[in-house]
């Protein structure tokens, strides 16, 4: 990920609180705050993904692990303790989520490439089943129904505005850790893991640390998700809930910060809209990724971000800006 | 439990690693020698059953006939999705993740060009049948069928151990897995050798759903069910390692199979729990392929 | 930038199909917003339920309506995701301004959606999904369901065996079931009934293969080992055909009497085994094709028969049957928009149904906001008569709507 | 006066892989401040040696003492941190980032600075500035804001030994800095590299096939065949060595 003049990405946040804190203004049905608002939790939760694979080159198969854990923290809590555990109830799944991926990650930070994939996939899958059995506790399959937030977030558009809020802090915190130090060297650890060592760095320990905030902030999506639907079920804990956060960051862009974002919003609608009009779905969606895949193998905002610099006269200033230097 | 029904138990346990492993194993040949994971293995075995289906029940074919057809056919649409398509991301940065999507795709696109084709009712297909009794020896009682499928998956081991170790395709296939440039250097078209590969494993596949498909009920969306089983032997195993991938199968066949008598309430855990604690302890699964990076 | 200017047309556009679809909805109609699942393992439902839910309301419409308003259809693919299908219900009720809420096969959709419909104050009518807490511990005003639940087939399942006890009897039990809510809501009301109905009964083993489980031949040979006299399923669709055809060549169903009241006897499974479907298997299911002998049943099968091409699945019954509920509550309040008077009108709604023998007609109850039908079970044997099935049920045995639903002490033992 | 204790000493150095002696008890010590080569055919364990210094390898036997210290059994990192710097044969860089971030994230993790999450890397003063020193020194200052991939083959050699100076090492490792180079190019490394032990006070050790380099930079010479040491000493007197004519010079000449 080439760092970008740290300018750009301070406007691309801007624009983007900007537009989607208009959402509730200028929308025409409640739908198109609901829409707005998954695009928000499933963005945050594409953003922190890319930090461990666009960023660190950790291909995670085994982040709605993450995702369930905050869901089901808000959501259980508010089950037996009642509403007023809402919020509680997420900070509490977003610790378990940080203590998880710790241990967690000592055993599976051992092995690189695709072993890491498979063994993520492997304790992805051991907690969907432990979820989806521990029926009595988590209600199985069924999920669990009525989690409204408390107080003054029971209001959809409030509670739209702490979503927003929460997320754009979120992005924020990430875009600024990407640009620091911490940023560079985890891009470094996935260009050149060897290279990190001769430079006196851990990997595994820059590893481990990018892998607990990417699995905090996975949490946090995760406990906002259960305020926006109101039900948590435990297919959010199944490798499809992974796979979809890996389509939306390669869709728009791994290379890009944003790239995640704007792949998840082009997810959410394009499944919304695709899915009103047929039932098929699924080949329309698996045609797009084929295409996206063969022919814009750096996401829509790395295509983008292309064009932009091979315009003429944008070359020309960068050329005068390095010879500045 | 007596004798007999610990007897009884290993080969029902048997039958589940045969399916198991016949599936498996073309994923992980595919992963030895092209490092390319296929996430579409289970269509391939879909689309088997419904090529298998047509020819068997509609058109009224042998059962064995249709075996091949859907074999063959599985094979060939595995050999054009990989010249057509997979190849083209070969070496590109960030392959595996590419690897995933473009293979999750072909899952997506296979499912609904099956219903297209077939609707969405349950296909069934007879058993051959020569094979439709059972065999019942001294209080054991296994079905012929299944006999047939064991010995099918026996022939399979053997056939590829001939194979891998006899031939020069073979020596190829398992040279290429350590070394592309240097085989290349060789004058090996190393191309043609990964289409080939993928259209064997995708055969397999195929030809595993046919078998499969009198047993069970051919409906769409089997691609993704049997994806995962497959992968936790493919992980156990080694990724990569043929024989391993045997192992593993065998494993967690004999292991489900006594987990139901013993404790039925938590079966279903076991086979994520035998992989859990395999990789605690091994990583790179039981048998991991001779370079395995460790970070 | 550009991309965000491209989601802003995407928005736009969908902005403008929802203006669209309103503007067609100046036209006097009932929008009935339905979420059947169209790919996977329980498409198949989806696909018969959209079919017969479409042949009612052409059939409606071609009557003129119901109080004047013609019925609009639209369903949506659920995926059988619980979170999908609660945004997709979230689009139907804001932007496509539907009437009614309607279908669903999977139970876990269906407890999603009854939040929905609960929240939005949006009559939910559930046309397949079994769930009894549904109509029990989850009801909520605005729901009501037009198929059987779980709890009263295994009430008739219990009153089966209870008078098999006298004919032939039986001492063992063992139950197989989908490892999730629906196999184990049907073992524990299977208890609570044979309990309530004083049968006694050991149970010897109960097996837990996981949904869509391909392979059941351990489980056959624990089953075996265990020589229950009856063994009880759970199963539903692809599975049963699975179990069945894995069972048949190790002599399970000579040795143990095969008993499956709920799902059992559904079309879809008689069509896929054809020949290889063993004969005395005592089954069930929410709706016969060949039972009730009534001129409504024959009709209804065969009109969708021409309609699709195919026999149908229990599930159309139920979507077909919904529809009608719609049309006959709108008929009694005059207009499909007043949702409270609709409620009050649905309780109680009493109106002849496929499912019907003669002498009775199927009703809502008032309290529970569930139908209140007759159960049949009977047992297969030989029967062409639909085709491509070689085996249908026959031998029946009918249960009295009003034993089967579940009682005060049920809901006081599965209070929230 | 106390006599000067070498900086590095290997003492009885081996290592096998399977029954191939890769270093076959090899003993040698280097002096501060001093240029020394390792010569050898291919094959003669040179980088193996290397690897075996930087932690890399774990040696079977012997000792690999640095300013007194063993340095068997610790991990790259310690190592790196007391002071042994390394550049690699072929340039070991982070293509994707900038040319003044491969050097920046080097002087960021000298100053134990890679964990801050919060500021820009560019807020970061002493460390760009540092950079920016090392990029002068290196002659790529005009180059800083390119991205690593587009340097040409001899630049990116240049950034790599920039990387491992900016890790302020005592000693640094430098494997063939001028393979693959024209002869002017390596003309221009060769100034470079003495400029470079002179300004940065380093002690060299060096792995080298080009000749010229080896006799026109090196004060002592170490020539190192089937992974033991052949022969060692100042350039002359290896230059006239039979042993080392035979073995391995020989061949040029001829």
């Amino acid at each position: 990920m080439p760092s970008k003049p740290k300018t750009a990405n301070t406007w691309y946040l801007l624009i983007f609180l900007v537009l989607f804190s208009l959402v509730p203004v200028l929308k025409t049905t409640n739908y198109q705050m609901l829409l707005a608002a998954h695009v928000l939790v499933w963005g945050l939760f594409a953003v922190s993904f890319n930090m461990l694979f666009g960023v660190t080159g950790m291909l995670s198969f085994g982040q709605a692990l993450y995702y369930g854990m905050g869901a089901y923290g808000a959501g259980l809590c508010v089950k037996y303790l009642g509403q007023a555990w809402f919020f509680p109830g997420m900070a509490l799944g977003i610790v378990l989520a940080a203590v998880t991926a710790w241990l967690l990650g000592h055993l599976i930070i051992r092995v690189s490439g695709v072993f890491f994939t498979m063994l993520t996939l492997a304790f992805g899958q051991l907690g969907w089943q432990v979820m989806f059995k521990w029926y009595s506790f988590t209600g199985g399959d069924d999920g669990v129904q009525n989690i409204i937030p408390p107080g003054l977030f029971s209001n959809k558009v409030i509670y739209y505005y702490l979503v927003l809020a929460l997320v754009g802090a979120s992005i924020w915190f990430l875009g600024r850790l990407s640009a620091s130090p911490m940023g560079l060297i985890l891009r470094c650890v996935r260009q050149n893991p060897e290279r990190v060592r001769f430079l006196g760095r851990r990997v595994r320990r820059n590893q481990q640390r990018i892998y607990i905030i990417s699995s905090l902030f996975t949490a946090l999506a995760g406990g906002l998700m259960s305020g926006v639907d109101y039900s948590i079920h435990t297919d959010m804990f199944y490798w499809t809930t992974s796979g979809h956060v890996i389509l939306m960051s390669i869709l728009g862009g791994i290379g890009q910060f944003f790239g995640p974002l704007v792949g998840a919003a082009v997810i959410v609608t394009i499944e919304d809209v695709v899915g009103a009009f047929t039932e098929y779905w699924s080949l329309i969606i698996g045609t797009v990724m084929l295409v996206m895949v063969l022919g814009l193998p750096r996401g829509l905002m790395g295509e983008i971000s292309q064009l932009w610099t091979r315009l003429p006269g944008r070359q020309q200033a960068l050329t005068t800006r390095e010879e500045g230097n | 439990m007596d004798f007999s029904f610990i007897v009884v138990q290993l080969i029902s346990g048997l039958t589940m690693a045969t399916f198991l492993f016949l599936i498996a194993s073309g994923l992980t040949l595919i992963f030895g020698v092209g490092k390319v994971f296929n996430f579409a293995h289970g269509s391939f075995f879909m689309i088997g059953a419904y090529v298998g289906y047509q020819f068997s029940s509609v058109w009224g074919q042998n059962f064995w006939l249709s075996l091949l057809c859907g074999g063959l056919f599985a094979g060939l649409l595995g050999m054009v999705a990989e010249f057509f398509f997979l190849r083209r991301i070969y070496g590109r940065a960030d392959e595996g993740g590419f690897q995933i999507l473009l293979t999750y795709s072909f899952i997506l696109i296979l499912d609904d060009l099956v219903k297209l084709v077939w609707g969405t009712e349950y296909k069934s297909l007879a058993k051959p049948p020569a094979l439709s009794g059972a065999i019942s020896m001294g209080g054991i009682v296994v079905p012929t069928y299944n006999v047939a499928v064991i010995a099918i998956g026996l022939a399979v081991v053997v056939a590829a151990w001939w194979l891998l170790n006899n031939t020069r395709g073979g020596r190829i296939a398992r040279a290429s897995a350590l070394d592309r440039e240097m085989l290349s250097v060789l004058g090996v078209n190393v191309p043609m050798t990964m289409t080939l590969v993928f259209g064997i494993a995708t055969a397999l596949a195929g030809m595993t759903g046919v078998l499969a498909a009198p047993l069970r009920s051919v409906t769409p969306g089997a691609g993704i069910e049997v994806i995962i089983d497959s992968l936790i032997v493919v992980v156990l195993g080694g990724l990569g390692n043929f024989w391993g991938a045997w192992l593993a199968a065998l494993l967690i066949g004999e292991v489900n199979s006594f987990a139901i008598v013993l404790v039925p309430k938590w079966a279903t855990l076991f086979s994520y729990l035998v992989m859990a604690l395999t990789l605690i302890f091994k990583p790179e699964g039981l048998f991991a392929p001779r370079k395995v990076r460790r970070v | 930038m550009a991309s965000i200017r491209r989601i802003a047309s995407l928005c736009l556009l969908l902005l403008l199909t929802g203006m669209l679809t309103s503007a067609l909805a100046q036209e006097k109609v009932i929008k009935i917003g339905a979420l059947y699942p169209m790919t996977g393992r329980s498409g198949i439902y989806g696909m018969d339920s959209v079919a017969a839910a479409e042949m009612a309301a052409e059939e409606i419409n071609a009557k003129g309506g119901a109080a004047g308003y013609k019925i609009q259809f639209i369903n949506t693919d659920s995926k059988a995701k619980p979170d999908y299908s609660v945004t997709v219900a979230k689009r139907y009720i804001s932007d496509d301004k539907v009437n009614f809420l309607f279908g669903v096969v999977s139970s876990a959709v269906g407890l999603a959606l009854t939040e929905v419909s609960k929240q939005e104050k949006k009559i939910f009518i559930g046309t397949d999904h079994a769930a009894t807490e549904l109509t029990v511990q989850n009801l909520q005003p605005y729901y009501f369901r037009v198929s059987n639940n779980t709890f009263q087939s295994m009430a008739a399942g219990a009153l089966y065996l209870k008078e098999l006890a006298q004919t032939k009897p039986w001492k063992t039990i063992a139950y197989i079931g989908p490892d999730y809510a629906y196999g184990h809501a049907q073992i524990e009301e299977l208890k609570f009934n044979l309990d309530r109905f004083g049968v006694k009964y050991q149970m010897v083993g109960e097996f837990w293969p996981k949904l869509f489980e391909s392979d059941y031949t351990s489980y056959i040979t624990s089953i075996m080992q265990a020589k229950p006299d009856i063994l009880v399923s759970g199963f539903w669709g692809g599975d049963t055909v699975a179990f069945i055809k894995q069972a048949a060549p190790y002599g399970l169903f000579e040795k143990s009497l095969y008993f499956h009241p709920d799902a059992g006897g559904n079309y879809e499974l008689l069509s896929a085994m054809g020949d290889s479907l063993p004969l005395g298997l005592v089954l069930s299911a929410r709706h016969h094709n060949n039972w009730p002998d009534t001129a409504m049943n024959k009709d209804y099968v065969s009109k969708f028969h021409k309609k699709t091409g195919r026999y149908p699945t229990y599930a159309a019954e139920g979507a077909y049957v919904g529809v009608y509920a719609i049309a006959e509550a709108v008929k009694k309040v005059g207009n499909p928009d007043d949702t409270e008077a609709l409620v009050k009108a649905l309780e109680g709604l009493k109106f002849q149904q496929p499912e019907d023998p003669e002498g009775f007609t199927s009703y809502i109850d008032p309290a529970s906001h569930q139908i209140v039908q007759v159960q049949a079970i009977g047992v297969t044997v030989p029967n062409t008569a639909f085709p491509p099935a070689t085996r249908m049920l026959g031998q029946w045995k009918i249960y009295k709507a009003e034993d089967l639903l579940p009682p005060k002490e049920w809901a006081a033992k599965n209070k929230p | 006066m106390e006599p000067i204790a070498p900086i590095l000493e290997l003492k009885g150095l081996s290592k096998a892989f399977g029954g191939l002696k890769v270093t076959d008890d090899v003993s040698f010590k280097v002096m501060p401040r001093e240029i020394s080569v390792v010569i050898g055919p291919n094959g003669a364990g040179k980088t193996t040696l290397f690897n075996q210094i930087t932690g890399h390898l774990r040696p079977d036997s012997g000792r690999i003492l640095f300013k007194g210290q063993d340095l068997v059994g610790r991990t790259t990192q310690q190592i790196v941190a007391l002071g042994v710097g390394r550049a690699f044969q072929v340039a070991s860089l982070f293509l994707g980032e900038t040319v003044l971030d491969n050097i920046r994230v080097a002087c960021l993790s000298k100053l134990d600075q890679t964990r801050k999450p919060l500021r820009p890397v560019s807020d970061f003063k002493r460390a760009t500035k540092r950079a920016m020193e090392i990029l002068d020194s290196l002659g790529l200052a005009r180059y800083a804001a390119r991205q690593a991939h587009e340097l040409a083959h001899g630049d990116q050699k240049l950034l790599d030994i920039g990387i491992a100076l900016a890790l302020e090492p005592v000693l640094l490792l430098l494997d063939e800095p001028t393979s693959g180079m024209s002869p002017e190019e390596r003309h221009l490394t060769r100034e470079l590299v003495r400029k470079l032990w002179k300004d940065f006070n380093l002690t060299l050790i060096f792995i080298e096939h080009d000749m010229d380099t080896v006799f026109g930079l090196a004060q002592s010479v170490r020539v190192l065949q089937s992974g033991r040491l052949l022969a060692e000493g100042p350039p002359e007197e290896i230059r006239k060595n039979q042993d080392v004519i035979t073995a391995y010079l020989g061949e040029e000449v001829a």
